[in-house]
């Protein structure tokens, strides 16, 4: 996906389709490595959205946030996970093995829909129309039902406040393993983000810094800021993110 | 799939008799093939809980009359049964709001209407028209009958009408925004 | 007249889906005869124009998915043939590993489902009932309408269904400790 940016979010179905999508179009099975791989991409293709409600982000933010824990593992095998972590990595690899199972019998349906119907018998083959009123139909008892279908009327969906305390504290956890990363690689990260607001560039960064890690760009016994790092390697560059 | 099953596909289909010369055109047969068919399913049925019935040409399929007592029977009992909630409140928005086409009483209850619009229909509480402004769909609408039972002349004698039949508008005008989000989520194909 | 031939008489005069325990009450037999009735019939109608669908607890007559093409004919229905990839899969679920609540359709496809359900229940090709497990949610599953679309008779006509069952069953046992945290999570259910 990093190809075309242009890819709206809309014509994802929520980010375990994009993800999905990202690592067929790479002819990858479901792993923990080629989640590793695709962590990358699902990131710039977020990055890239704008004007997005924040029920929709927040979806793709909570999957980017366990990409970012397998991209981590991929590069540092050290690194300590915690049981939730442990959990929602596999809980991932899990989901879109089941999506991927879901689509694929899904052709089966795709097939057969609207094909070979069965009917019923027609319509109007009802039987004969005699007026038989019930009890219940009295003017206090309708009214009771119009109210009670009034009350039942659908409303627009509110973001469930989990979703939106799970990203709050999204900050929190990229916080939390870029202190055990650096930790591991004597640097630090926070410095490096904090005039980043927005939740997506802080991944982006934190993706990228592991990018650097891995293609050695970082010295890691250096103590200072991540600019500097950045300036002292000629072979990378200023990152792209 | 045989000749014969065929025609007991559309005899069961059809509501009223079909004639002869009409199975002859849906099927492109003769009529000596039709005739012959026929009379194979109608040996076929001969046991069975649904016959063949004949009146020089038409055609159609009926209950075997020995069936007849347990299905008035039925019939009884499903009359004087209570309507329940759920056909209760669709009974409402018909009076209250009609006439309402089903796609907007499907939408409105959030669930697909239509056995509980036949039962309605059966027991005359309401009737249904086809739309004026669309005569590929019904209306459905209080029929007189249940008017009187419930001992007004006009809908806009209910309680509160003209209060409930706004809050009733109001929200299916809202229908086309939330449509808009629903064919967004469905219409996606790859 | 046969219990069986009594079966095919009511269900033919109803036209619409009655329920085992509707039949047991109306012929006052037990169930597991109406249940051997039922699959008498099944057999006797398996090469014929008219079939017993059955879905749970209800069954119907329908014609034979192979005379779909002639019905179409003849039929004035409007009939439905556009299903989007969101509601394929959603129905892919519901079918293969249903029924199932909203918590866990969400968190297979990974977003909310709940226009998509509605959508599908206001077409009739889901309904919902009260979870028995969790009486503060619904779980859903498949209708007869749906199967008649897919021109199947039972889901087990389905390829890969059995196989799919099983591996869902095993796969359940483990799940069940995470979907019940999900659902608690996010259980709003509207």
């Amino acid at each position: 996906m990093e190809e075309n940016f242009r890819v709206k979010i809309a014509d994802f179905e929520g980010p375990l389709d994009l993800l999905l999508n990202l690592i067929e179009k790479r002819k990858m099975h479901i792993s923990q490595v080629s989640l590793a791989q695709v962590a990358d991409g699902y990131v710039n293709y977020l990055k890239n959205q704008e004007n997005q409600s924040m029920e929709l982000m927040a979806n793709f933010i909570m999957v980017a946030s366990t990409l970012m824990l397998i991209k981590s593992l991929a590069l540092l095998p050290g690194l300590q996970l915690s049981e939730e972590e442990k959990e929602s990595v596999s809980d991932l690899e899990d989901r879109l093995k089941r999506l991927q199972r879901v689509r694929d019998l899904s052709r089966h349906l795709k097939e057969r829909f609207g094909k070979d119907i069965i009917f019923g018998r027609e319509e109007g083959s009802a039987p004969v129309i005699v007026f038989s009123p019930t009890r219940e139909i009295t003017l206090p008892g309708l009214f009771e039902a119009v109210k009670r279908l009034l009350n039942n009327l659908p409303t627009k969906e509110i973001i469930p406040q989990t979703i939106i305390k799970k990203v709050i504290s999204l900050e929190e956890v990229i916080s939390d393993l870029a202190e055990r990363v650096s930790r591991a690689l004597k640097m630090s990260f926070g410095d490096f983000v904090k005039d980043k607001k927005d939740k997506v560039n802080i991944i982006v960064s934190f993706l990228g810094m592991l990018e650097l890690v891995k293609q050695g760009a970082i010295n890691i016994e250096q103590k200072a800021h991540f600019a500097e790092i950045e300036m002292e390697n000629k072979s990378v560059g200023v990152p792209r993110y | 799939m045989s000749l014969e099953a065929k025609i007991e596909a559309i005899l069961f289909y059809k509501a009223e008799a079909v004639t002869v010369s009409q199975l002859v055109k849906w099927l492109s047969v003769s009529t000596e093939e039709i005739e012959s068919s026929l009379n194979q399913l109608g040996g076929n049925l001969a046991e069975r809980g649904v016959r063949i019935i004949r009146q020089g040409e038409e055609v159609m399929l009926g209950t075997a009359s020995e069936a007849g007592a347990i299905i008035e029977q039925i019939t009884k009992e499903e009359l004087s049964r209570d309507l329940g909630k759920a056909a209760l409140e669709t009974l409402t928005l018909i009076i209250y709001e009609g006439p309402l086409a089903r796609a907007e009483i499907d939408y409105v209850r959030g669930v697909n209407s239509s056995f509980i619009l036949r039962h309605l229909l059966v027991r005359g509480l309401i009737e249904r028209e086809i739309d004026k402004k669309d005569a590929r769909r019904f209306i459905y609408r209080p029929t007189l009958d249940l008017l009187r039972h419930l001992g007004i002349e006009k809908v806009e004698d209910l309680p509160e009408f003209e209060t409930i039949k706004k809050q009733v508008a109001n929200f299916l005008t809202e229908q086309v925004l939330v449509n808009i989000e629903q064919s967004n989520e469905d219409g996606t194909e790859n």
